[in-house]
C-alpha cells in the first residue's frame, strides 16, 4: 500500500484523532484544547492541499478493503471530492478559530469541540467517500455528530430543534438506505466513475433504476432541503453560531448537495439520468426551491433565519446546475457548491458577531451597527452583495456561467429563475444593508460588551473578514488556475468526456 | 491439543464457580480474574485454531455418541464462545468493582457467574438435543439466582416469575425433544437430518420443531411471551442484568436458529416460518413502543432487548426456501446482529448503572445536566445507542444491511418496511436519553462520582460494538464455516 | 508594463482603494482634501495619451480586456474633468457629519464610472457599472432626511431592475456571441434570432440609468436630495454612462433597425419636450435642472434613433453623440454646483456672479460662441433631412428647435426659482473655486479639449458664420417671449 | 394399543394437567407441584414413545435420570425463593400488590 493509498485516510484520521484526544483532555484545558484543534486543522488543510495538487496531476489517491461480505469500504480522491474536501478543510481551520473566540467561557466546550471535530471528520468522509455505501457511512455519522451541536445550548427550543432535525434527517436516511440497499441488490456494489453506470442499462431494470433514483433523491434531499424537506433548516438556526455557520451553511447542507451530484454524475451518468427523464423533473424541483426559498426568507424577522432560508434557495443551485444536462451549465452548479460556502459563511459569522457583541438577533435591531463595527458590517456586505450576484463577487460568477450553460442547452426559462431570485435576494439583503450603514442607531444596543481596541475580540473579528476577502478574490480572480471555476471546469471535462 | 481446549472450555468454569463458592467475595474477585485470563485464552485459541482448519465434533471423555456427550465445534459456535468469553470478563470486572462486597446474598455472585457461563458454553457446543437442555437448565437457574441477589421483593418477584416462565420454556423443549426421539430414534441433530434424507417426512413432525420452537421462544422472550424480561432485566444489578440480556436470551435462540437452520426445512413449513416473523416485527414496534414511554432508564434498555430481539427471529422467513446465497446473508446478519446487540447491551446496561449510581435515582429526567459530571459514561452509552439504531460504522447497521440484503433479494419486502420502521423507532427512545442528559439542569452537585475504573469497561464494550461494523467481514469469515466431516 | 499601462491602472485603483483611508479615524479629516486628486490620473490619461491601446488581464473574471478607442476616450475625459470640478467644489461644500461615509462612497462611485468608460469585456463593464449604481445609492441618502431615504428606495428597485435586464441582455448576446468581449456582441446581436429580445433588454436597462422617459421617475427624486456635487457629478457623468452603454452594445454599423430608430427618435421627442412640461412648475431649482437633463438626454435620444434607423450615418452620429454629451455634462455640472452658491452683497460684483451663473445655462440653449452653439450645429447637421432614410426624417428639424425652446424655458425656470432661494453671503473659497473652474472649464476650456467631431472645425475659432447666427438665435427669442408673457400674466393676476 | 404407548398417553394426560394448573393456579406452591406434574408427564412421554417402536430402549432411562435430577434442583431452588419471598412479603402468590407485612427489608 503506497503512502498515496492512505493519504486520504490521514485526512480522516487527523480530526478523528483530534475528536478523541479533545473528548479526553479535562474541561479546564483550555490553551492545550486550542492548540489541539488549530494544529488538527492546519495538518488537515496541509493534507488536503497536497491531494488537490496529487489529483490535479493525475495521480490517484485511492484504499479500499471489504468490510462486508460483498460491501466494499472504499475511500479515493477525485476531482469532486477534492473539492468539497478543500472547501471543508479551509473553512474548518476559520470556524475553529471562531468557534473558540465565540465560546469564551461558556460551559461544556469539550464536548462541543470534540463533536465539531467528529463531524468535519465524518463531512471529510463523504468527500472522500469512493461508493455510495462508504457515502452512506459517513453521510449517518455527519447526522449523528451534529445533532449535540444542534442541541449544544440544553435550552427547551434548542432541545425542540434537535429533535426535528433528527426526526428529519434520520427519516431521510432510512430512505437513503433503503435506495442503496436497493441499488445494491440490483446492481451490486457500484464505485463512482465519471460518466455513470447505467449509459446502456438493460430496460427490464429501467423501471426500478427510476424507483430507486427518487429514494437516493428523497433521503439526500433532506440534508439538502430541497422544498418539502427542508423543514429542520430554519429550527437548526438556534444553535450556536459557529454551528450555523460551519455546518448549517456549509458541511451538512453540502453534503446532501454532494450527495445528488455524486448519484447524478458519477452512480447514474449524466446521459442516463436524462435518457430516463430524471433530470428534467429534478431540475424544475431545484427551481422552484429557489423561489421558495427566497420568498419565505423575505419575511423572516429574524436575522439567521433569514440567512438560513436564503441558504435552502442558494443550495439549490447547485442542484439545478447539475440538472441541466450540459457541461456550462455543471461547471455553474459545481462552482456554487464553494461559492456559496464562502459566501454564507462569511453572513454567518457577521451574524454571530452581531449577537455576540451587540447582543443583535433580529434584523429591527440592526440599525446604525454600521459605524458601530465597520468591519463586520462590510463583510457583511460583501457578502449579501455576493449573495445577490453583483458582480465582480463570487455569486456573479455563478449566475454568469450557469446563465451561459442554460443558453447552451436552451432552457430559457432557468435564466427566468436566476433573474427572479437575484431580486428577491436583492429584496432581502438590501433593506438589511441600509440599516446598517444609513440608519441612526437605537439610543442603547440589546446587550453591548468591549473588547479593547478591536470592534469585537479577535478571534470574532479575522475569519469574517477572512472569508469576505476569499468572496472577492474568487469573484475577481475567477480565471486564475487553481480557482474555483477552473477546478469546476475540469471536474466537468473528466465528467462529459470520460 | 483440542482436548485440553475443550477441557478448558466446559469444566474449568465449574471448577472456579467451586472455587469461589468456598472463599468470600473479594478473594473470589481475585481467583475469578484469574479464571477470566484462563477463558479468553482458551477460547481465543479454539477460534484461530477452527478459522485455521475448520470445525469438528469432539465427543466427551472419548464417549461417542449416543450415550456420550458429543459436542459440535463449527465456526458460528467458536464465535459465539470467543463472545461469551469477551462479554462476561467485561461484566466481570465491571461486577468487581460495582457489586459492594459486604452484602450477605453477594457472596454467591462469584459462583452463579461461573455457573452460567459454563451453561453458556455447554449450549454453544452442545452437539445433541438433550445435553442443550441440560445446558438451558443450567443457564436459567444460574440466571435466576443472579436476579435474585439483589434480595428485595422486588427482585424476588421478578425472580419467581423469570423461574416459572424458564422452567414451563424448557419443559416444552424437553417434551419437543421427546417426540422427536421417539420418531426418529436420535438426539443430534445431525442424525435427524441423516435419518430424514432417507425416510419420507412423517406426519405431525412438525409439531415436535413448533413445541421446541415455542419452548425456546418463551425462553427468549419473543414478543407475546416477553412478559417476564423486563422486570428480570430492569430490577438486578447492573452487571447482571448486562449479562442477561447480552448472552442468556441469546442461548435459548441460538439453539432455535440451530434447530430451523438446519430442520426448517424438511420439517417446517411457510405458515409457521412467516408466522414467527410476524411475531418478531411485532416485537419490534410493541417493544420500542414501551421503550419510550419507560419512565425507569433500566426499563427502556430492557424493552429495547425485547425489541431488539424481534430483529433476530426475522431469520426464521428469510431462510425458510430461499436461494442459498440469501440464507448466507440472513444467517451472517443474524450472527451479527446477536455479536453487536449483546456487545452495545452490555455497554448500555453497565452504562446505565454507572448513571443511576451517580445520579441516585433511576428515572429518565434525573439524568439532567450529568452530561457535566459522567460524560465518559454518557458518551459510552450514546455510542452503544448508535448500535442499538443500526446507524454506521455500527455492527448493529453491518446486521441491518444484511438483512435488508436478504430481504430484498428473497423478494419479501415487508421486512424491509419493519427493520427501517424498528431503526428510526430505536431512535425515538434513544434520542429521548440524549435530550434528558443533553438538557441544562440547575448547577447542582449532589451527584456521587463513581470511580474512574467503572466507566472504562462500558466504554471499551461501546467502541467495540461501534468498531464491529468495519471488521465485520473477518469476524464473518468463520462464522460460515462448515464441519469438515459429513454428519454421524 | 509600459507607463501608460501603470497609468491605466494608476487611473482605476486609485479611486478604488481611496475608501481604505477611511479605517485609519486619523486619517478621516483628511479624505475630504483628497477628492480633487483623485480623477487626476484619469484626467492625464484622457487627455495625454492617444486612444488605441490595449490592456490584457487574463486573469480578471472571465478574461479582463481595457481598452481605450474615440468614442471612449470622449467619455473618460468628461467624466474625469467633472468629477475633478465636483470634487473641488465638494471640499468646500462637505460639513463633518458622515464626511467618512460620502467620501468612501464618493471614491467607490468615481471608480465604477471611470471603470465603465476602460472596460471592453463583459466582466469587468458590468462590475464598474454595478459597482457605479450601487455606490451612487450612498451619495443619494447621504442627508438622511425622509425624502432621500424614499428617493433612494426608488433609485435602488428602478436600479436593480435595470441591472438585471442589462445582466440577461448581456447574457443573451455573449451567448450569442460565444465571446467576453464588449466589440463581439454587435454583429452578434445583429445576426441572432433572439435580436429584439436583447435590444430591448439592453435598451430598458441602460435606459432606466439614461433617463429614458418612463424609465426616468427616479431623476427627479434622486437630485434635490442628493448633496450638490453628487447630484451634479450624478447627472453630468453617470446619465452618460447608460448612453454610452448603448453606443458600445447596440448593433448600430450592423444592420438598419428602422422599427427601434423611429421608436427611440418618438422616445427623443417625448422626453425633450414632455420634461419641459413639468420641469417648468419646479420648487425646486435642483428639481428644474433634473428635468432640463431628461430634456437633453431627449435631444440625444434623437440622434441615438437616427444612427440606428441609418447605419451609414451612424459613425458621424456617434461622433456628434460624443461631443453633445461633453457639452451637457459640462454645463449641466456647473449649473447644479451654482445652486449651492451664495451671492456676495455688491451690485455689480452680483450682476457678474449672476452672468456667470446664468452664461452655462443659455449656452444649454445654443448661445452663440458657445459650446452649445456648435454642439446644436453638429446636430443640425448630423440629423439633416435629406441624407437620412428613416420615416420621422422630416421631423427632426422641427423637433430640435421644439427641444432648443424647452431647453430655454427650463433655463430660465431655473434662474427664477434660483434667484428666489439664493441668499447673500460669503461663500467658501474653494466652494467658490470649484464653481468657477466649472463653469471655466464649460464656457472657455471646452474648445482646447481634444475632441474630433467629423466636418466640424476644431480649435478657438470663435464661430459661427454669419448665416448660422438666425438659426441659432431665433428659438431663443421664441423661450423669451413666452417667458415674458407668463411673467405678465402672472403680474396681472398678482394684480387683481 | 401395546402398553408402551399407554405409559406416552398417560404422559400427555399429565402434562396437560400440569401445564393448566401451572397457568390457571396462583398459589406458587401449588404452581410449583404442577411444574412437577408437567415434569414427570414429560418424562413419562420421553420413555414410552421410543419403547412402541422397538422395544426397551436404554437411552430415554439415561436421560430421564439426568431430567429428574435437573427437576430437583429447580425445585429447590423455586422452594427457597418462595420462603424468602413469603417471609418478606408474606404474600403467596404474584398477582396482588405486595404489602410489606413486616417491614421487610428493602
Amino acid at each position: 500500500m503506497t503512502l498515496n493509498a492512505w493519504m486520504p485516510v490521514f485526512a480522516l484520521m487527523t480530526s478523528l484523532i483530534a475528536a478523541v484526544v479533545i473528548f479526553a483532555l479535562p474541561e479546564k484545558g483550555y490553551r492545550l484544547r486550542t492548540t489541539v484543534n488549530l494544529g488538527a486543522a492546519l495538518l488537515k488543510l496541509g493534507l488536503v492541499a497536497v491531494m488537490v495538487w496529487g489529483v490535479f496531476r493525475g495521480v490517484d489517491y485511492g484504499l479500499s478493503y471489504t468490510m462486508l461480505p460483498g460491501v466494499t469500504f472504499m475511500l479515493k480522491a477525485d476531482a469532486l471530492s477534492m473539492m468539497f474536501a478543500g472547501l471543508s478543510a479551509v473553512l474548518w481551520l476559520l470556524t475553529t478559530i471562531y468557534a473558540v473566540g465565540y465560546l469564551e467561557n461558556s460551559p461544556n466546550r469539550a464536548r462541543f469541540f470534540g463533536f465539531f471535530s467528529l463531524c468535519v471528520a465524518s463531512t471529510m468522509g463523504v468527500a472522500l467517500a469512493g461508493n455510495l455505501f462508504t457515502f452512506f457511512l459517513f453521510y449517518e455519522m455527519l447526522t449523528l455528530s451534529t445533532y449535540p451541536l444542534v442541541v449544544h445550548r440544553g435550552t427547551e427550543k434548542a432541545l425542540q430543534a434537535g429533535r426535528t432535525y433528527i426526526i428529519y434527517t434520520l427519516t431521510g436516511g432510512a430512505v437513503l438506505l433503503l435506495g442503496i440497499a436497493w441499488l445494491h441488490g440490483v446492481v451490486g456494489d457500484l464505485p463512482f466513475r465519471p460518466g455513470g453506470h447505467f449509459g446502456d442499462a438493460d430496460p427490464d431494470i429501467q423501471q426500478s433504476l427510476i424507483l430507486i433514483f427518487i429514494l437516493l433523491v428523497a433521503g439526500l434531499g433532506v440534508k439538502a432541503a430541497l422544498f418539502p424537506l427542508h423543514g429542520w433548516l430554519p429550527q437548526a438556526m438556534v444553535a450556536p453560531a459557529p454551528v450555523s455557520a460551519l455546518l448549517h451553511a456549509v458541511a451538512v447542507v453540502k453534503a446532501g448537495a454532494f450527495g445528488i451530484v455524486r448519484v447524478v454524475h458519477d452512480i447514474y451518468g449524466v446521459e442516463a439520468s436524462s435518457a430516463l427523464g430524471l433530470l428534467e423533473p429534478l431540475a424544475w424541483l431545484a427551481a422552484f426551491t429557489i423561489l421558495y426559498g427566497s420568498v419565505r426568507a423575505l419575511s423572516q424577522g429574524d436575522l439567521k433565519r433569514r440567512l438560513a432560508f436564503s441558504t435552502i434557495s442558494q443550495v439549490s443551485y447547485i442542484i439545478l446546475g447539475i440538472s441541466l444536462f450540459g457541461p456550462v451549465a455543471a461547471a455553474g452548479g459545481l462552482v456554487h457548491l464553494l461559492h456559496q460556502g464562502i459566501m454564507k459563511i462569511t453572513l454567518f459569522f457577521c451574524a454571530g458577531n452581531y449577537a455576540e457583541t451587540l447582543g443583535i438577533h433580529r434584523i429591527e435591531e440592526l440599525d446604525g451597527a454600521g459605524p458601530r463595527m465597520p468591519g463586520t458590517s462590510v463583510a457583511f456586505t460583501i457578502g449579501a452583495f455576493g449573495m445577490i450576484g453583483v458582480p465582480p463577487l463570487a455569486g456573479f460568477i455563478t449566475k454568469w456561467t450557469m446563465g451561459s450553460g442554460a443558453l447552451a442547452v436552451d432552457m430559457g426559462w432557468v435564466i427566468a429563475v436566476l433573474v427572479a431570485s437575484s431580486l428577491l435576494n436583492a429584496a432581502y439583503f438590501l433593506p438589511v444593508v441600509h440599516r446598517l450603514w444609513f440608519r441612526e442607531p437605537a439610543d442603547r444596543w440589546p446587550r453591548e460588551c468591549r473588547w479593547g481596541k478591536l470592534e469585537t475580540s479577535a478571534w470574532l473579528f479575522w475569519p469574517p473578514l477572512l472569508t469576505a476577502v476569499m468572496t472577492v478574490m474568487v469573484g475577481v480572480l475567477a480565471a486564475l488556475t487553481f480557482s474555483p471555476l477552473f477546478w469546476a471546469e475540469l471536474i466537468v471535462l473528466r465528467e462529459y468526456s470520460p | 491439543m483440542t482436548l485440553y481446549l475443550m477441557a478448558g472450555l466446559l469444566f474449568t468454569p465449574l471448577a472456579w464457580a467451586v472455587l469461589t463458592l468456598l472463599v468470600g467475595f473479594t478473594r473470589g474477585r481475585l481467583i475469578t480474574w484469574a479464571g477470566i485470563l484462563v477463558q479468553v485464552l482458551v477460547s481465543l485459541t479454539l477460534w484461530l485454531a477452527v478459522s485455521r482448519d475448520g470445525g469438528f465434533y469432539y465427543g466427551l471423555g472419548g464417549w461417542d455418541a449416543p450415550l456420550g456427550i458429543e459436542l459440535r465445534v463449527d465456526g458460528l459456535a467458536v464465535t459465539f464462545v470467543l463472545l461469551t468469553a469477551v462479554v462476561a470478563s467485561a461484566c466481570a470486572i465491571h461486577a468487581g468493582v460495582y457489586i459492594d462486597p459486604d452484602k450477605p446474598w453477594h457472596r454467591y455472585f462469584w459462583p452463579l457467574f461461573w455457573f452460567l457461563w459454563s451453561g453458556l458454553n455447554a449450549v454453544w457446543l452442545g452437539g445433541d438435543l438433550f445435553n442443550l437442555y441440560v445446558g438451558l437448565e443450567l443457564i436459567s437457574l444460574a440466571a435466576v439466582g443472579l436476579v435474585a441477589l439483589g434480595g428485595s421483593v422486588a427482585a424476588l418477584r421478578a425472580s419467581i416469575r423469570y423461574l416459572l416462565a424458564a422452567l414451563l420454556g424448557s419443559l416444552a423443549y424437553l417434551l419437543g425433544v421427546a417426540l422427536m426421539y421417539g420418531q426418529f430414534g436420535t438426539l443430534s441433530i445431525a442424525g435427524v437430518v441423516f435419518w430424514l434424507d432417507q425416510h419420507p417426512v412423517p406426519a405431525g413432525s412438525g409439531l415436535a420443531l413448533a413445541l421446541m420452537i415455542a419452548g425456546l421462544a418463551l425462553k427468549t422472550a419473543l414478543f407475546p411471551l416477553h412478559r417476564w424480561l423486563p422486570p428480570a432485566h430492569g430490577i438486578a444489578r447492573s452487571p447482571v442484568s448486562a449479562l442477561l440480556s447480552a448472552l442468556v436470551i441469546k442461548a435459548s435462540f441460538y439453539i432455535a436458529a440451530r434447530l430451523w437452520l438446519e430442520l426448517g426445512e424438511p420439517l417446517g413449513s411457510l405458515a409457521a416460518a412467516q408466522l414467527v416473523g410476524l411475531m418478531g416485527s411485532a416485537a419490534v414496534v410493541w417493544g420500542s413502543w414501551l421503550a419510550c414511554r419507560q419512565p425507569e432508564l433500566k426499563q427502556v434498555v430492557a424493552y429495547s432487548s425485547v425489541a431488539q430481539i424481534g430483529y433476530l427471529f426475522l431469520l426464521f422467513p428469510l431462510t425458510y426456501s430461499v436461494s442459498e446465497s440469501v440464507a448466507l446473508q440472513a444467517r451472517q446478519g443474524m450472527t451479527l446482529q446477536v455479536i453487536s446487540h449483546a456487545l452495545a447491551k452490555a455497554a448500555m446496561f453497565l452504562a446505565a448503572g454507572n448513571l443511576i449510581l451517580s445520579t441516585g435515582s433511576s428515572r429518565v429526567n434525573a439524568l439532567t445536566g450529568v452530561s457535566r459530571f459522567l460524560p465518559f459514561s454518557l458518551f459510552s452509552f450514546g455510542l452503544a445507542g448508535v448500535s442499538l439504531m443500526g446507524l454506521p460504522p455500527s455492527g448493529g447497521f453491518a446486521a441491518k444491511w444484511l438483512l435488508l440484503q436478504a430481504s430484498l433479494g428473497s423478494a419479501q419486502w415487508w421486512w424491509v418496511l419493519v427493520l427501517l420502521a424498528g431503526g428510526l423507532l430505536s431512535a425515538v427512545y434513544v434520542f429521548r436519553i440524549y435530550r434528558a442528559s443533553f438538557l441544562d439542569g440547575p448547577e447542582t452537585d449532589q451527584f456521587y462520582h463513581p470511580p474512574r475504573s467503572l466507566e472504562l469497561v462500558p466504554m471499551v464494550l461501546a467502541l467495540m460494538a461501534l468498531g464491529l461494523g468495519l471488521v465485520a467481514d473477518p469476524v464473518l469469515s468463520v462464522m460460515a464455516l462448515p464441519l469438515e466431516d459429513g454428519s454421524r | 508594463m509600459a507607463p501608460q499601462m501603470v497609468l491605466v491602472l494608476l487611473a482605476v485603483c486609485v479611486p478604488l482603494v481611496y475608501p481604505a483611508m477611511a479605517l485609519r479615524p486619523g486619517w478621516s479629516r483628511a479624505m475630504r482634501y483628497v477628492l480633487p486628486v483623485l480623477p487626476l490620473p484619469a484626467l492625464v490619461l484622457a487627455l495625454a495619451t492617444g486612444p488605441g491601446w490595449q490592456l490584457e488581464l487574463p486573469w480578471l473574471l472571465n478574461g479582463g480586456l481595457w481598452a481605450m478607442d474615440e468614442l471612449r476616450r470622449l467619455f473618460l475625459l468628461l467624466t474625469a474633468v467633472l468629477w475633478m470640478v465636483a470634487g473641488i467644489y465638494a471640499v468646500g461644500y462637505l460639513g463633518a457629519r458622515n464626511l467618512r461615509r460620502f467620501c468612501v462612497f464618493w471614491g467607490l462611485t468615481l471608480a465604477g464610472n471611470l471603470g465603465l468608460t476602460l472596460a471592453v469585456d463583459i466582466g469587468s463593464f458590468y462590475s464598474f457599472f454595478a459597482l457605479m449604481t450601487f455606490a451612487a445609492y450612498g451619495l443619494v441618502v447621504h442627508e438622511g432626511t425622509a425624502e432621500a431615504t424614499f428617493a433612494g428606495r426608488v433609485y435602488l428597485v428602478m436600479a436593480v431592475l435595470g441591472e438585471m435586464a442589462i445582466l440577461v441582455g448581456l447574457l443573451l448576446a455573449a451567448a450569442a456571441a460565444d465571446s467576453q468581449i464588449l466589440t463581439d456582441l454587435p454583429e452578434a446581436i445583429a445576426g441572432s434570432p433572439r435580436q429584439d429580445l436583447i435590444i430591448a433588454l439592453l435598451l430598458g436597462g441602460f435606459g432606466v440609468k439614461a433617463g429614458l422617459p418612463l424609465l426616468h421617475f427616479w431623476l427627479p427624486l434622486a437630485h434635490p436630495v442628493a448633496p450638490t456635487p453628487a447630484s451634479a457629478v450624478l447627472s453630468g457623468a453617470m446619465i452618460k454612462a447608460g448612453l454610452l452603454g448603448w453606443l458600445v452594445t447596440l448593433p448600430f454599423a450592423e444592420i438598419a433597425m428602422p422599427g427601434w430608430g423611429t421608436l427611440m427618435i418618438l422616445a427623443g421627442a417625448v422626453g425633450s419636450i414632455g420634461a419641459a412640461i413639468p420641469g417648468v412648475v419646479q420648487q425646486k431649482p435642483k428639481a428644474v435642472l433634473a428635468y432640463s437633463s431628461i430634456s437633453q438626454m431627449g435631444l440625444m435620444l434623437l440622434m441615438v434613433g437616427a444612427a440606428l434607423a441609418d447605419p451609414e450615418r451612424a459613425p458621424v452620429l456617434f461622433s456628434v453623440i460624443a461631443l453633445y454629451a461633453l457639452h451637457h455634462g459640462l454645463a449641466k455640472g456647473s449649473l447644479f454646483l451654482s445652486t449651492g452658491l451664495s451671492v456676495p452683497a455688491g451690485r455689480l460684483r452680483r450682476a457678474g456672479i449672476w452672468l456667470l451663473i446664468a452664461l452655462p445655462g443659455f449656452s444649454l440653449a445654443g448661445l452663440p460662441f458657445t459650446s452649445g452653439a456648435l454642439a446644436k450645429l453638429a446636430m443640425k447637421d448630423g440629423l439633416a433631412a435629406n441624407n437620412l432614410d428613416s420615416a420621422l426624417a422630416g421631423y427632426l428639424a422641427p423637433l430640435m428647435t421644439a427641444g432648443a425652446v424647452a431647453t430655454l424655458l427650463l433655463v430660465l425656470r431655473y434662474l427664477w426659482t434660483l434667484r428666489s432661494k439664493v441668499e447673500t453671503g460669503h461663500n467658501p473659497p474653494l466652494l467658490a473655486a470649484g464653481w468657477l473652474a466649472s463653469v471655466g472649464v464649460s464656457l472657455v476650456a471646452f474648445w482646447w479639449l481634444p475632441w474630433q467631431v467629423e466636418g466640424l472645425v476644431r480649435g478657438p475659432v470663435w464661430l459661427p458664420q454669419p448665416y448660422q447666427l438666425w438659426a441659432l438665435v431665433w428659438p431663443m427669442l421664441i423661450a423669451v417671449a413666452l417667458a415674458a408673457v407668463t411673467l405678465l400674466a402672472k403680474w396681472l393676476v398678482k394684480q387683481r | 394399543m401395546t402398553v408402551p404407548l399407554l405409559y406416552a398417553l398417560a404422559g400427555t394426560v399429565l402434562c396437560g394437567i400440569g401445564l393448566l394448573g401451572l397457568l390457571w393456579l396462583s398459589h406458587l406452591l401449588r404452581k410449583l407441584l404442577a411444574f412437577n406434574i408437567l415434569g414427570s408427564g414429560v418424562f413419562l412421554v420421553l420413555v414410552g414413545l421410543p419403547q412402541h417402536q422397538g422395544g426397551p430402549d436404554p437411552v430415554p432411562q439415561a436421560l430421564v435420570l439426568t431430567g429428574i435430577v435437573v427437576a430437583i434442583a429447580a425445585t429447590a431452588l423455586a422452594v427457597v425463593l418462595i420462603r424468602r419471598y413469603y417471609h418478606l412479603s408474606g404474600m403467596t402468590s404474584l398477582e396482588d400488590e405486595p404489602p410489606a407485612r413486616k417491614g421487610g427489608r428493602q
